[in-house]
């Protein structure tokens, strides 16, 4: 018998974890001398209240929406990939490379092949993790955090000796060619009479990011591999019963991953700043842990999560723009978020669980 | 209202961020005016930074480092009445102005004068990320310390490749430690916040330090030899004076027109004796006619003085 | 390479295993007892935080010490609540604990102090200054001499160069942080204390059924790797540097956890792995671009080889790193 | 008289929505063994951890000696002078015994001393009770024999007067067992009370002085063990008359389905579990495998069915099939018409958190009729999963349900119709009643029989003899590792088989 019905699993609990965070973060803004709901209302018209707001919030959402599918992915599979950050790093390199070294005919042509390139890297960094942890046993959590600090190294010596254009100041790759520019939601939009934003930087890549998503739903509840992704996440001996290879799942599962992960970079690097910059992914590898938490490991939940991750972003930005709130305090947002919906979920499912069973018996 | 945009370093870097917040602060003060600012987290936020201030109507918008060339290039275009000033890179745009300054003519007159304070004939130059722009500094400095002692030793290192070698103090000081055991007894840090730990590690171990771009010399009185001035200040200070229509294009701030220069106050006063301060002087005086040229490393990839 | 430099190289290796080592033993106590923590990194950031604020409000570097300390206890204490009393999820704990430490130091720090999230610079009394052993050449012979101190080590001969070099002169915390290695293993393997950390982190359920409160074991486990961490914190922003700057931690929660698992989680082997890696750091620090022969080997190379290490060290080529059995389960008595 | 040593009074304790214990009421009198039977999950384990103060209960007292005494965890239950050896055992594995042994018992904050103390009170009690264990033998290089001394051992030390064992002999040999029931006594004549829990009648009818019977988390009855018989203590456990008896027409083996040579499984430490085993197994026969738990049972299970490689040869059918590398997983047996029910069903056999359906293709997700183009065919599966439960009555047959929500016995029925149904040549199966009620264990044999009679092979392992002997044509018992002996089923008896089982060689083996 269930403790509880499974709404209040999936909808209750997150909920309630997340008000909670929302309580806590807006003491310590009132703690640091704001007006908590000054800030909530900057946040939300700075987010939400324009297309430019939209723009970016969505833009931040690409992102967390393919760093989150990864982290969701390898969960389902009960690994903790912790390295969609060096994956998506890497995935900018792929996507750099494919960006700069061929010439496209048209942007189509090239974000396939991008996103093909990008998936390749983030896969690639993916596999050695993945491998030492199907055949060797490393905890898969340490490999990934390692890996997200030599993906770092990586990245500075490919950007600083190899693709730094001559005579350059800051560590970046040269401006991708005006074909492979790939059109932003004004650009798209402007074809239906709708007069999207032109600054904001959320491009086509939001609608890989949402086609992802439905194909990663597909792939979890609707494939084979999904069955035994998810099976050998419930359980290494019953997977084993039933013929289902760890090892083939462990390393599927993170190449998957770590393709997901890298695939950000069709949005951040070639959407967005048309160059490799250091730094490019800004912590996307690990909101979207967050995102994965929250949003259940669903598809359907992490999209949900990766708008609230880019309203957070993008809110947090403007306060920072026009107040002397540190863009920290967003943060410390996520940290609260992660805190209540990751870790401490126990807190309220026990209580609840007791008002369901109390609930119950009097029924009964 | 102005607008100033700060780079990775961070407002307080005690060096150029900070300088350039002097230089707002100071006309804010003057004029009872008030500006927007902000301190970028990431690469990424630049262009955002810029687009932001440009749509809510600041105007000028001046952003601090070459970094935001590449941002600047983007965006300038979209804002035709809006003007922009860019410190330290050249941006051609018709409404942008570009400062950029002569630091190898300020760090030649603190390499004579560290040849000068050196007893052990060993100086050290501790630069932030390695680029152009820094080795130009350490050039400048090298040349000015042959001129005052052909017979001394220039030992430089740079901190790091990447934006993080501006942040990174305890490098500064292991890097510190590591010239003073090479027999280095003046340090110049051109180094921004890591230049912190530079100063503070050349303190506690006893010897001078030079500090660079703000005047750095109250930050261990007596033990800072002198700094040498980027005046990034003025130049913040003179865009936002001049304000929505200032004249664009490019401007030098060298030692002619008290664009650089090296820092004297009661700090280091018992530090530089009178003949120091003459050479130094006469030096400047050189400069600033045209009659001594300072050799830039940026205008041919290299150095005469030094060997990077 | 001269024999000084070689000193000189193995004296900055002391001074960055420092932080390192105080970090490894703290998730030593912690993981012994089966919580594992991630969390040393936001440990030790908080505790640089506030250690150095107070210190610089106070100009007492001991109150910045203590404050430190309390600090990264309290985030323990955060830990312990959401991987023991709640059962959570260590590793998600110990990610939000990281997090909420990067936001909350540089959020604190500007509401304070109004410096970009930076703490003001302590000056002399706000810092750990060196301890000078006896008949060591320090900082005050040189100033009875009037020359460098650097000249006059230069000239010692070669036990002096040691002993006055290395040995001599480093922060009192650094004392502190070798002298805990014994005392770890003293208790761990000689109190009962230990006996019963050790059992908690490897079977719960016997410690629970021979009378001993697994929870009351685990707090305290947690506790002194708060306490350990928050040295190592406040030895970051008060010895090594003089103030906090945002993120200042750089990943050094992160070796120590590396060298843990390197250490197979023992006391001895925790400081070899973290001197080793110090001696990894402090080389990529002194040293650009290392020439061996005809390849050179660039710096990045340096800066990452603490991770590939690690990554090597895990895929078992030195014999498989067995941790607590018991680790990162919370202890549930109903199924 | 004296006061009861133990005396509980309405204990009640639920697990979330399940009531395990229901207004529990007994009494013990010093100085007897009282059993306690009942079904898995009647409770038992339960009470007992109750009263060591490892759960909590919800309600009710407990009295010792006649005192009411609070406990509210294992301290105040050891400083009550209580110790429990439990079916798990509860030891630290890298320690050594002598640490194990102090462990939570030590004198002072230094470990010295203790130590020192223990391994010479360690002697006075391995004299006195002949309970010889090696103090610097690390728990994980002794057997389960001795690791169970230990533990009793620690409960001596920490000077227990009431001694709670909860299924000691699962794991042991009969030899084994017997050696602890010899301790037990002289521990009563000591003036010692001791609780004992175990499934298995003739213990408690050797062993004990009363028996309590326990049933769905209610004690329904306390007796004198003099004064009843297994049969009326069955009764009592179920709740009905029962018959423990399969009918069965005698086989017809037809060829030779299954083949097994020289078959060698070494696990992951290294160690050979299967130590070259010949067997073979007809088409329509049931082969049975008897032996103590732990004796290679479940590796040449596990490498019959592909969870785990090893070498020698095996054929099916005439064709050997791989033992290790490409085409030896479970995958490539099913396709091979092996079905398998594994021995641990909820480990093993299904996914806890899946939904019944998505359990029914468990293993078979593979199989043409769930498939739809690329995509799985989860309406079909449903369908299909809805005809099985239907016909194996599993309840609720709700396909929906999760694995989890059911009770022990219909999760096995779902795992037997998913394997019956695919009408295998040979049918690997592992203790097939572990857990299961009386009912379903009636069902679940009819299935096994009537699949023999079909003309199918069956291979069966089970530690309980008497399921061994009620269903199976053939008996071959396993020792550490290789087949101690052979007998045909009507011709052996549990005694022989004990023999066999504790390692003892027969003449015919
Ligand atoms: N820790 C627990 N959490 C949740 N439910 C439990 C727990 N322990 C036991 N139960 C449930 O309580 C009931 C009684 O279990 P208990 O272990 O006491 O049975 P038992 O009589 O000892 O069975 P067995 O013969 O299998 O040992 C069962 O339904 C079981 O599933
Ligand atoms: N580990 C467990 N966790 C949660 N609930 C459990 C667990 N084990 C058993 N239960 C629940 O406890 C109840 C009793 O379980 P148990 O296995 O003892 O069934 P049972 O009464 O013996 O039924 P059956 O007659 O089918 O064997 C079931 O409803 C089951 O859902
Ligand atoms: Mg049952
Ligand atoms: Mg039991």
């Amino acid at each position: 018998m269930e403790k509880m019905p499974k709404w209040a699993d999936v909808v209750l609990i997150p909920l309630i974890s997340l008000i909670l965070a929302a309580l806590l973060s807006a003491l310590v803004i009132l703690a640091i001398g704001e007006d908590p709901i000054a800030a909530v209302k900057m946040m939300v018209t700075g987010a939400l209240g324009s297309t430019y707001g939209w723009g970016y919030t969505l833009y931040y959402a690409t992102n967390f929406l393919f760093t989150g599918l990864a982290v969701a992915v390898a969960f389902h599979a009960r690994m903790f990939n912790i390295g969609g950050e060096g994956q998506a790093m890497l995935g900018g390199l792929g996507v750099a490379l494919v960006c700069l070294y061929i010439p496209w005919p048209h942007w189509s042509l090239a974000l396939i092949f991008a996103a093909l390139g990008a998936a390749l890297f983030g896969a690639a960094w993916a596999a050695i993790p993945a491998y030492l942890q199907a055949k060797r046993g490393s905890h898969i959590v340490i490999t990934t955090i390692m890996f997200n600090f030599i993906a770092a190294a990586v990245l500075n010596y490919m950007l600083v000796n190899v693709l730094k254009p001559a005579g350059a100041m800051d560590p970046a790759t040269a401006r991708f060619a005006e074909a492979v520019h790939l059109p932003s939601l004004h650009e798209l939009l402007v074809p239906f009479g709708i007069n999207f934003s032109k600054s904001a930087p959320a491009n086509v890549s939001l609608l890989v990011a949402v086609a992802a998503c439905f194909a990663v739903w597909l792939l979890i509840w609707r494939t084979r591999l999904g069955y035994e992704i998810r099976a050998y996440g419930h359980s290494e001996p019953g997977a084993l019963y039933a013929g289902i290879s760890p090892v083939k799942i462990t390393m599927i599962a993170m190449l998957i991953s770590g393709g997901l992960a890298g695939m950000m970079a069709i949005n951040n690097v070639m959407g967005e700043a048309e160059r490799l910059v250091l730094n490019s992914t800004e912590g996307a590898g690990f909101i979207g842990i967050a995102v994965a938490l929250m949003g259940r490991n669903h598809p359907f939940g992490v999209f949900l999560a990766a708008i609230l991750f880019g309203f957070l972003y993008q809110g947090g930005a403007e306060l920072a723009l026009w107040t002397s709130i540190p863009r920290e305090l967003i943060v410390v947002i996520q940290a609260l978020v992660i805190l209540f919906t990751g870790a401490l979920d126990n807190m309220v499912r026990i209580p609840l669980e007791k008002i369901f069973l109390a609930l119950r018996k009097e029924k009964a | 209202d102005p607008a100033l945009i700060f780079d990775l370093g961070g407002k307080f870097d005690k060096s150029f961020n900070e300088a350039a917040f002097m230089g707002a602060k100071r006309w804010a003060d003057e004029t009872g005016g008030s500006f927007r600012e902000i301190e970028l987290q990431s690469e990424a936020q630049r262009e955002q930074a810029l687009r932001r201030f440009a749509e809510a109507g600041s105007n000028p918008i001046v952003m601090a480092g070459f970094a935001f060339a590449d941002a600047l290039g983007q965006v300038a275009a979209d804002y035709p009445d809006t003007k922009f000033t860019i410190i330290d890179m050249v941006v051609d745009a018709p409404n942008v102005r570009s400062v950029v300054f002569n630091e190898h003519e300020g760090s030649y007159l603190v390499g004579m004068m560290a040849a000068e304070a050196s007893k052990s004939g060993t100086v050290g130059f501790i630069g932030g990320m390695d680029i152009p722009l820094i080795r130009k500094f350490a050039c400048g400095y090298a040349q000015g310390v042959m001129a005052a002692n052909p017979d001394a030793k220039v030992i430089a290192n740079m901190t790091g490749t990447t934006p993080a070698a501006w942040n990174d103090p305890v490098k500064g000081s292991e890097l510190t430690k590591a010239q003073i055991s090479q027999g280095a007894d003046v340090v110049y840090a051109a180094a921004g916040g890591t230049g912190v730990g530079v100063l503070q590690t050349a303190a506690d171990e006893d010897i001078l330090s030079i500090g660079v771009d703000s005047n750095q010399n109250h930050l261990h009185p007596g033990k800072v030899l002198t700094s040498m001035m980027k005046r990034v200040d003025n130049a913040v200070y003179e865009a936002f004076s001049d304000g929505a229509d200032m004249e664009t294009g490019f401007s030098v701030m060298g030692l002619a027109n008290g664009g650089v220069g090296y820092a004297l106050d009661d700090n280091n006063a018992p530090l530089v004796s009178d003949e120091m301060k003459a050479m130094v002087d006469a030096a400047a005086a050189k400069i600033a006619s045209g009659e001594l040229k300072v050799h830039d490393y940026m205008s041919d990839d290299s150095c005469p003085a030094l060997s990077f | 390479m001269e024999f000084l430099t070689i000193i000189q190289v193995l004296d900055s290796t002391v001074r960055l295993a420092t932080p390192l080592l105080l970090a490894c033993l703290a998730g030593l106590f912690s993981e012994r007892a089966g919580i594992f923590d991630i969390g040393l990194e936001g440990k030790m950031l908080m505790a640089a935080f506030l250690s150095a604020a107070v210190a610089a409000v106070t100009g007492n570097v001991w109150l910045g010490l203590l404050a430190g300390i309390a600090s990264s206890l309290v985030l323990a204490g955060l830990h312990g609540v959401a991987s023991i009393t709640f059962r959570g999820n260590q590793l998600i704990s110990g990610v939000a604990i990281n997090f909420l430490a990067a936001g909350m130091t540089v959020l604190i720090a500007q509401d304070w102090f109004q410096q970009g999230g930076r703490t003001p610079s302590l000056l002399r009394e706000g810092r750990f200054g060196g301890l000078e052993l006896p008949f060591a050449i320090g900082p005050s012979d040189a100033e009875a001499a009037g020359r460098p101190l650097s000249e006059l080590i230069a000239e010692a001969g070669m036990f002096q160069q040691v002993y006055s070099e290395l040995l001599s002169g480093h922060s009192i915390l650094v004392y502190a942080a070798f002298l805990a290695v014994p005392l770890t293993w003293w208790v761990l393997f000689r109190t009962r204390f230990g006996l019963r950390l050790r059992a908690v982190g490897e079977n719960p359920a016997a410690v629970d059924t021979a009378g001993v409160s697994v929870v009351g074991l685990r707090f305290a486990a947690v506790a002194i790797c708060g306490l350990l961490c928050g040295i190592a914190g406040a030895y970051l922003a008060t010895a090594l540097q003089a103030g906090f700057v945002k993120d200042m931690t750089a990943g050094r929660g992160f070796i120590a956890l590396a060298a843990l698992i390197f250490a197979k989680w023992r006391p001895w082997h925790a400081m070899g792995a973290c001197l080793l890696f110090g001696l990894l750091q402090a080389v990529a620090l002194r040293f650009q671009n290392i020439e061996l022969g005809s390849v050179t080997i660039p710096v990045q190379v340096m800066d990452a080889l603490p991770y590939i290490l690690t990554v090597v060290i895990l895929a078992g080529f030195v014999g498989k790193a067995i941790p607590p059995r018991a680790g990162g389960e919370p202890y549930v008595k109903e199924r | 008289m004296t006061a009861p040593a133990i005396e509980l009074k309405g204990i009640s304790k639920a697990f979330g929505p399940v009531q395990a214990n229901k207004d529990i009421s007994i009494s013990v009198a010093p100085g007897t063994i009282h059993g306690i039977i009942g079904e898995n999950g009647a409770g038992k384990s339960t009470l007992m951890s109750i009263l060591y103060g490892f759960y909590k209960a919800d309600s009710g007292e407990v009295w010792i000696n006649g005192k009411k005494t609070e406990i509210p965890d294992s301290q105040a239950a050891i400083s009550a002078g209580i110790g429990m050896v439990f079916q798990h055992f509860k030891l630290v594995e890298n320690f050594t015994v002598l640490e194990n042994i102090v462990l939570g018992a030590e004198d002072s904050g230094l470990l010295m001393p203790s130590l020192t103390r223990a391994r010479k009170e360690l002697k006075a009690l391995e004299e006195e009770y002949e309970l010889f264990v090696d103090p610097d033998k690390r728990i994980d290089e002794i057997g389960v024999g001795m690791q169970q001394r230990v533990e009793i051992l620690k409960a001596l030390y920490r000077k227990a007067e009431i001694l709670i064992l909860d299924e000691p002999t699962g794991v042991l040999t009969p030899a084994e067992a017997d050696q602890l029931f010899r301790i037990l006594d002289r521990l009563r004549a000591e003036g010692k009370t001791i609780i004992l829990i175990t499934h298995k009648l003739r213990e408690i009818m050797e062993a004990t002085d009363t028996v309590s019977v326990m049933r769905r988390g209610e004690m329904t009855a306390t007796v004198k063990t003099a004064e009843t018989s297994p049969e009326h203590l069955a009764e009592l456990m179920v709740g009905r008359k029962v018959l423990l008896r399969v009918d069965k027409v005698p086989a017809k083996p037809g060829k030779p389905i299954l083949e097994v040579e020289n078959l060698r499984v070494v696990d992951e430490a290294g160690v050979e579990r299967v130590k070259g085993i010949d067997l073979n197994v007809r088409a329509g026969e049931i082969l049975g495998i008897a032996g103590v738990a732990g004796n290679g049972q479940s590796e040449l299970l596990e490498v019959l069915g592909g969870m785990r490689p090893g070498t020698g040869t095996i054929r099916l059918n005439g064709t050997p099939l791989p033992l290790s590398g490409a085409g030896s997983d479970g995958r490539a047996r099913r396709a091979a018409h092996v079905a398998h029910v594994p021995e641990d069903r909820q480990r093993e056999g299904l996914i806890m958190d899946f939904h019944a359906w998505e359990n029914v293709a468990f293993g078979y997700h593979h199989a043409p009729e769930y498939q739809r183009g690329l995509l799985m065919d989860n309406a079909a599966l449903r369908a299909d999963t809805a005809a099985k439960m239907e016909k194996f009555d599993v309840r609720p047959p709700d396909p929906w349900l999760a694995a989890k929500s059911f009770s022990g016995g219909n999760q096995q029925k779902i795992v037997v119709a998913r394997e019956i149904e695919r009408n295998p040549d040979l049918l690997l199966i592992g203790q097939p009643t572990r857990g299961v009620d009386i009912g379903a264990i009636e069902f679940i044999h009819k299935q096994i029989v009537a699949l023999r009679d079909e003309g199918k092979a069956i291979l069966l392992v089970s530690v309980e003899l008497e399921e061994i002997l009620s269903l199976s044509d053939r008996v071959a018992v396993m020792f550490d590792g290789m087949i101690m002996g052979e007998r045909a089923a009507d011709q052996t008896d549990e005694k022989e088989l004990g023999l066999l089982m504790a390692g003892v060689a027969g003449e015919a083996a």
